[in-house]
């Protein structure tokens, strides 16, 4: 879908992270945790290209005392990086960006009798929150969360809030454990016993490194990606990454806009 | 006063406005269709097409730059085999004219690509794409030597009875010279222009940002370049001309016109806009009304100057 | 961390840092002293000269682009003579190094200003622009054709001592080849891009907006392929290259540094702002010692494709 | 000079007319009537050159009761035409911008014993406003004003409040007379008796009549004229205009930002 959105709220949550609300059509609701949207920063030429977020929530408010009909809203959790996104940490309540959403496939819910693993390193926490909204509901679910340092550690209260436990690690010491969150992941899943699905989103070597555990413990495993984009709807081949069966002479390239962003690791090439 | 004429015709082909989807930039069509009424168009180019299919480059493939992108995506495409089987039955339903683009790394190639072109009844013309490296003659780029231009273009116009638009490289000293070659070896029309060669540099890492080093630049940044070379090569033949560049507007592929094309190609404004094609025809249409211009092909080649 | 070291070397000129301002974009130096500190920049770059005064082209003669602007100034100039008597007593009281730019009509006309300029000590370089055409010649342009370039640079070479810094036009299909006829005529270095040959329209009144119909395009919008040209002519040619196009920060500047750039030259950007070349040089200097790199030429070529 | 403003207030004054206030460092309180800023319209790219606005006005104020120290502020009042000013337009209190001021030579004063003669057509007010508020200083000022509708018609209180007799003209006759204001204005002068300048801005085809009327009445006439400008400074040789003496093989162009905005109307060549 291709529509207007108002701001509804864009506040800055830790330093360069900003939080962002917007109104979106009703159908909106019906968004799979993992899909993503592309925002067009500014109605004009620079910057050129949309920007690529992962929805962080969905949802519909209707207040009770303005009368007003339901609302239908997507937010996004963004981290200050470019002009894009610069850009759009300047933007007030009332001010609109041109989205399409809900784009990509989502990730895989799974069975609802295994625990949830989720592994989130810095903004790659984004599209985990509505993937454990969704989870909670029908699971159990354990979030490991890390980053540089604690001002990288966003939104454990709102995860915490659902219900979700929530471990954290950062590089330095300065939140929870000192050093990778995917130790403390690995350490977790060697030590417990039954059926497990893990959920990653984060830089690339977080990735590899959930991919390398996925690997050893057998533990099946969904990583969403990110990538360069500029039609985010399989059109222009800008995004692609390398299939499980890629090579020079066959080829096997995925698009991460509309095969992914979210991929089973085992169907990918790690290096 | 009634509604203004969009229609044009390039090649014998009747296009219902001059507003095209440049080749590369709108997938096999299908891919918008929810975006845009694909018969809203004037005719849908699809993604280069190569015999076998083409791996394409390695990653990243795009950056954007000011006002422009770079691009090297390194012509991935599924290939003339997986194109019938797979694309074709979607394009068959869509009442919209569907050239398709294409090329190949030998003369041979090319030809073998349009004799098998020429079979399909869905294809209502073939563009070629020329700024491909000659394998066979040291890697010279078709797109940038006449000689080597007019030998592909014939080879192609003898293969088939599909009219034959070939599209032009800015890269070269003189586009006109090059349009000549074209138009000698019977070329129907002409497309321009293609991308710029550039290149991005992302300075911490100190490397290309590009995995391919260097890649073609599209956008509003080239736009002035593509009307300068529009205007050169239609006062300098005789075939009807595709303009094509950073057109973003319907104000945009009116001046093309002016400056002597018969239709257009968006590509780069696809990606901000998917609803581009059909926004700028209708942004067309409303300017003719605006302006009492009761057909836009009084607008080909209206410039004064 | 000590300062880090700036200067750079060209063609035996010291410049303390690698920023000069481009031909044509900063008067004579005396129009942006109020903005800009001229013994911060590494050296300036005069407005185009010829031997007589030039009228240049009618007006309008500037329009913006998307990221960028066309000029078709026509090379407006004093002439030699108002030069020497008018511009060069104020050039003399900065401490930084004047490089003269000039051009001609003919083979003649280009050696015989070199010989003047040779006689003059304020001046540290001449840069010859050779996207001009050659009137004895059927006006073919001296600097799209390798031969006419090598005997222009030939000319220019054995009627001065001073260093001999070459201006490549970016509107040829193979920049290399020129970049080598020039290097074979012993030119010191080469400077890259001028510019682009582009057109803008006025759909109204169906009319270019330039007066001169086509005009030169800068800016942001070509710095990919400028980039991309310094890349290419860096690799090929021993002597040192000065990078142009687009530049706007310091940024800008070491990545055309890391394609292969000795200094670089900034022209639109100071249209901007008046005191980019001072900033530019500034951001360079804080760039290189917050990563701890202690002079300037390590980033020469640097980049790692 | 090269300053940083702030917006202090900017407000539509008819449909697409904008009155801007900016702060401005104490010394361009000394700007000569008819010299001009150019404006960085956004802190980026798009769009690239600066604008060049014509001063409105400028003046200095201090709160008596904030205790705020004296602030000097600039003017200008701008149409609406494309993207720079569009994006000028929806600038708020507190947003900034970047300024070159002042710019150009300004008006001649003149002798204060003659009658001076305003003529403006729609925008080209805009330079007029602080040039009469100098000139009631010393001399008698009529304010001859003409635009196409009476949307384009601005100001007229704010001249009036001067001590300025001010006559209006428009094309369609919905404010003022009908017809252009130079008839009204060349009527006015063949009537009077004694010693007039005249000091007109506005549209090329308007100047070259108020042009014709100087040379037809003897009167001598500065104009204030535009033109497409990169540099303001007499760098880029982009914004020349034919002087009296220009011929092609013996040129004579002058550089409107730097020899102008404002000549004698007998320097200059009129095609
Ligand atoms: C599917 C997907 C989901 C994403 N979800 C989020 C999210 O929820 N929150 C968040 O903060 N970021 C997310 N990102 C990354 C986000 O798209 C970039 O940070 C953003 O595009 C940077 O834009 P910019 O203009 O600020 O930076 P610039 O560096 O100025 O951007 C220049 C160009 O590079 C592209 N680019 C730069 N960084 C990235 C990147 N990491 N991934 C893809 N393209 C990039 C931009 O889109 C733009 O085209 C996601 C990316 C993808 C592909
Ligand atoms: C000395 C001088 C004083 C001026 N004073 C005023 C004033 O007080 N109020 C006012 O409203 N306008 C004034 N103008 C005109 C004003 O500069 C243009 O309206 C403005 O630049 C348009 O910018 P834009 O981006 O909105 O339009 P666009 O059309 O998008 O601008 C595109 C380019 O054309 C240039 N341009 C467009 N129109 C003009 C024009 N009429 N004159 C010069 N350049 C133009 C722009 O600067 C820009 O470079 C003045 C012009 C000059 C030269
Ligand atoms: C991502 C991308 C892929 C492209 N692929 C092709 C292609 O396969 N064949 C071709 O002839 N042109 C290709 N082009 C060039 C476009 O068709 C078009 O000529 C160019 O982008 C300029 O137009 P624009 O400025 O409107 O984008 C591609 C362009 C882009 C941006
Ligand atoms: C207004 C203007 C005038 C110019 N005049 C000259 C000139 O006289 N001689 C010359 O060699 N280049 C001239 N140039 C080209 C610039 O020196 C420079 O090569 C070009 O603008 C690209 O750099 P940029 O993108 O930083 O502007 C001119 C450019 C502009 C914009
Ligand atoms: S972004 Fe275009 S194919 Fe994925
Ligand atoms: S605007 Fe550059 S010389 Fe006047």
């Amino acid at each position: 879908m291709q529509f207007k959105a108002m701001i509804i709220s864009n506040h800055e949550v830790s330093p360069g992270y900003f939080r962002m609300r917007m109104s979106a059509p009703p159908e909106l609701a019906d968004a799979r945790p993992g899909q993503f949207i592309m925002v067009r920063v500014r109605d004009a030429i620079d910057p050129l290209l949309r920007r690529p977020f992962g929805i962080f929530d969905v949802g519909t408010v209707a207040s009770e005392f303005s009368g007003c009909g339901p609302q239908t809203y997507v937010e996004m959790l963004y981290k200050v990086v470019g002009k894009g996104t610069e850009t759009l940490s300047t933007y007030h309540h009332g001010d609109h960006v041109d989205l399409l959403a809900p784009l990509g496939t989502g990730f895989d819910l799974g069975d609802p009798d295994e625990e949830k693993i989720l592994v989130g390193g810095g903004i790659g926490i984004a599209p985990l929150y509505y993937l454990a909204k969704k989870l909670v509901e029908r699971s159990r679910v354990r979030f490991f969360l890390g980053g540089r340092t604690r001002d990288d550690i966003l939104c454990v209260t709102e995860f915490e809030r659902l219900g979700v436990e929530t471990y954290v690690a950062t590089d330095d010491g300065t939140l929870g454990d000192r050093g990778f969150v995917t130790d403390v992941m690995e350490r977790h899943i060697r030590g417990a016993a039954g059926k497990r699905t893990i959920y990653a989103c984060g830089p690339m070597p977080m990735l590899q490194a959930v991919a390398g555990i996925a690997e050893r413990t057998g533990v099946p495993c969904q990583v969403s990606l990110e990538a360069y984009m500029a039609c985010g709807m399989g059109a222009c081949l800008g995004c692609v990454v390398k299939g499980k069966e890629h090579s020079d002479e066959s080829p096997d390239y995925r698009c991460v806009c509309k095969d992914g962003p979210v991929f089973a690791f085992d169907q990918l090439k790690w290096v | 006063m009634q509604k203004p004429d969009l229609s044009v015709e390039i090649a014998g082909i009747t296009l219902r406005n001059p507003v095209m989807t440049a080749s590369g930039t709108f997938g096999y069509g299908e891919e918008f269709s929810e975006y845009v009424n694909l018969e809203a168009i004037g005719a849908i180019i699809t993604k280069g097409l190569s015999l076998k299919p083409k791996a394409g480059n390695p990653t990243p493939r795009i950056v954007e730059t000011t006002g422009g992108m770079l691009n090297a995506i390194g012509l991935q495409n599924v290939g003339i085999d997986a194109f019938v089987e797979k694309k074709v039955p979607f394009l068959r339903t869509v009442a919209t004219p569907v050239i398709v683009n294409f090329f190949g790394n030998t003369l041979e190639e090319y030809a073998e690509l349009a004799e098998r072109l020429d079979l399909i009844p869905e294809v209502a013309a073939v563009e070629i794409n020329i700024s491909c490296p000659n394998v066979k003659h040291g890697g010279i780029v078709f797109g940038t030597d006449p000689k080597a231009a007019y030998s592909v273009v014939k080879a192609v116009r003898e293969a088939t009875i599909k009219p034959v638009i070939v599209k032009l490289s800015p890269n070269v000293t003189d586009i006109v010279e090059m349009a000549w070659a074209c138009a000698d070896a019977e070329a129907d029309a002409l497309s321009l222009i293609n991308t710029l060669t550039g290149m991005a540099i992302d300075l911490d890492k100190r490397r290309p940002i590009l995995a391919n080093v260097t890649g073609g630049l599209s956008g509003p940044a080239v736009k002035p370049i593509a009307l300068r070379m529009v205007w050169q090569v239609a006062r300098a033949v005789k075939i009807p001309v595709i303009g094509i560049g950073g057109i973003m507007t319907g104000i945009d592929a009116l001046e093309f016109m002016l400056a002597g094309a018969t239709a257009v190609q968006v590509g780069t404004a696809n990606f901000l806009d998917p609803g581009a094609a059909g926004r700028i025809a209708a942004e067309m249409e409303r300017y003719l009304a605006d302006n009492g211009i009761a057909d836009v092909k009084e607008m080909i080649g209206a410039l004064e100057v």
